[in-house]
């Protein structure tokens, strides 16, 4: 049996988002083996007409059901649409899932306003999430897997207009700039 | 209000000032910064009570920055190091505009109901409920870790006070600098701005003046081109 | 999407066997449409070198993962059941010992993390369990006598500082903002 195989079956029992350190140590393969599988099952679902696909956030992956599949197993499980989410939320998802993990500050800076709030909002929602990295000596942020499921992409490389945001030259200016100052007053 | 209920409520002040510089069909341009600078500040001033606390102050300090602009214009000479430092205003605009475009794509793909649904769990039948207890847990540790998430809530409950305090009321500035005025009769600009204690003070200044002008409380002279600027109060007190 | 990749994504998410019948509903097809589309995902997850396969007993089908990753998927699940508990998983028994019993939005509330998974974890180790009290239509959650037993206490009572800690301002006054942010939505 191949590795992305074997992964896809361990995602499968499991039944929940796994990391690719716990995935590594369950398969007993090193990190760029299991890399390199975790690629390799992405392409085989899309190429073969799976009903499910592998939806991955940084350094955690989980197979989730197909979006053209959703009305109907949104039906079967008798679940509701979820909720609207507001401007501000959408705003600040917006940020973290093109440009993330970012820590508060480095977020603030692109909103113009204090974001503690609604960071706690998003994690209550199981939407954003800390990051193992660490910057400036401040916890950084994310969008989780439940984001790219709830909006039905397999990752951030399938965001709209996903390159050209993420090197957007005016942000890089901002966020070398706030790096700087933070620099400067410590 | 609850906190987690207040902050879905209002956008943050990028948001207002991109609306401001969109209403007019303006590109994103240190002039046309200029131009919504008054609409900015009076619908701050408008919405002051509607502002939630938190995030009163960064309102403010884009008012301040806006102000400083437009202060900066009449008066080269004119330089605050803390108006000065980051990106300048425009560059952040852009960059939020540029987010506040991708951010509307996400939401459509977010109502278009398209979403991906993981497994639901079931454990194996034959298993029965197993009790498996971690080791090296002891009461202490337990102590240990629910202080320490109590404590982590202390700064979010006391954000709204802090904040409040952070942002002190334009109002309550005004009333501070039409007693003052009324005392000087004559205050320099200059002098005005070197007497706030803080950034965030020297913000509410900069409103409080920006106000009074408007209200025709006091006139603002200046000799030559760049010579410091007089503060007078006028009749109308 | 094919017919196949659909029901492949209905038995997927609601992880259980289903009736032909049953599908044949859910996705409004006839039975014989079914029935081809059944044959057609078995043969494409046998081909393509899936890690999982469908079993048809009868009237049922299931998915299920390929017996090749039995060993692999077996191990992963024992050590989610008998590991170490990650940190926050301990923080999670931790609040519940000393604060429960209370309901998941609470706990969230005091986490600032959603904790669907954590909960679901501790319940299958048998170290927290549902408790009788629904509260906000919600039930409530609490840690196992089994578990106070195994750390040498009889009770909650007897944790270090219990009266004291339990009522916590911080705590109180989170949990106050939830009954407000739920009478301000309602």
């Amino acid at each position: 049996m191949t590795l992305d195989a074997l992964i896809e079956a361990l995602l499968f029992a499991t039944s929940q988002p796994m990391s690719a350190r716990k995935i590594a140590e369950a398969v007993s393969q090193k990190p760029p083996e299991v890399e390199d599988a975790l690629n390799a099952l992405q392409e085989r679902l899309a190429s073969s007409g799976s009903g499910t696909r592998l939806v991955r956030s940084g350094q955690t992956a989980e197979l989730v059901t197909h979006p053209d599949a959703a009305e109907i197993v949104r039906a079967a499980l008798k679940q509701e649409l979820h909720g609207e989410l507001s401007k501000p939320s959408l705003e600040t998802l917006s940020i973290l899932a093109y440009r993330g993990p970012m820590t508060r500050p480095e977020l603030e800076q692109i909103r113009g306003v204090q974001s503690s709030l609604i960071l706690r909002n998003l994690m209550l929602r199981g939407l954003v999430e800390h990051k193992e990295d660490a910057r400036l000596g401040q916890p950084t942020y994310g969008v989780t897997v439940a984001f790219f499921k709830h909006i039905g992409l397999s990752g951030a490389e399938e965001l709209p207009d996903y390159s050209e945001l993420r090197g957007h030259s005016a942000v890089e200016q901002a966020l070398q700039e706030l790096v700087a100052s933070h620099e400067h007053s410590a | 209000m609850p906190y987690s209920v207040r902050i879905e409520q209002f956008e943050g002040p990028l948001d207002l000032l991109l609306q401001l510089v969109e209403s007019e069909k303006l590109e994103i341009t240190s002039v046309s910064l200029l131009q919504v600078t008054e609409p900015f500040v009076r619908h701050v001033r408008e919405h002051h009570g509607k502002i939630p606390p938190e995030e009163l102050a960064d309102f403010l300090i884009v008012a301040a920055r806006l102000v400083y602009l437009k202060s900066k214009a009449i008066l080269p000479t004119l330089t605050d190091p803390e108006l000065e430092e980051g990106p300048d205003l425009e560059t952040q605009l852009r960059m939020y505009k540029a987010f506040a475009q991708a951010a509307a794509k996400i939401a459509a793909l977010a109502n278009a109901g398209r979403s991906s649904y993981g497994r639901i769990y079931r454990a194996p039948k034959r298993e029965a409920p197993v009790f498996t207890p971690p080791n090296g847990v002891t009461p202490n540790l337990l102590r240990e870790l629910y202080h320490r998430a109590a404590r982590r809530l202390e700064p979010l409950i006391a954000l709204p006070k802090t904040s409040l305090e952070h942002a002190m009321t334009v109002e309550e500035k005004i009333g501070q600098l039409r007693d003052r005025v009324s005392t000087l009769m004559h205050s320099s600009f200059h002098r005005f701005l070197s007497e706030s204690q803080n950034k965030h003070e020297m913000v509410i200044s900069f409103l409080a003046l920006l106000e009074l002008i408007k209200l025709r409380i006091v006139r603002v002279e200046q000799d030559g081109h760049f010579s410091d600027i007089t503060l007078t109060l006028t009749n109308a007190v």
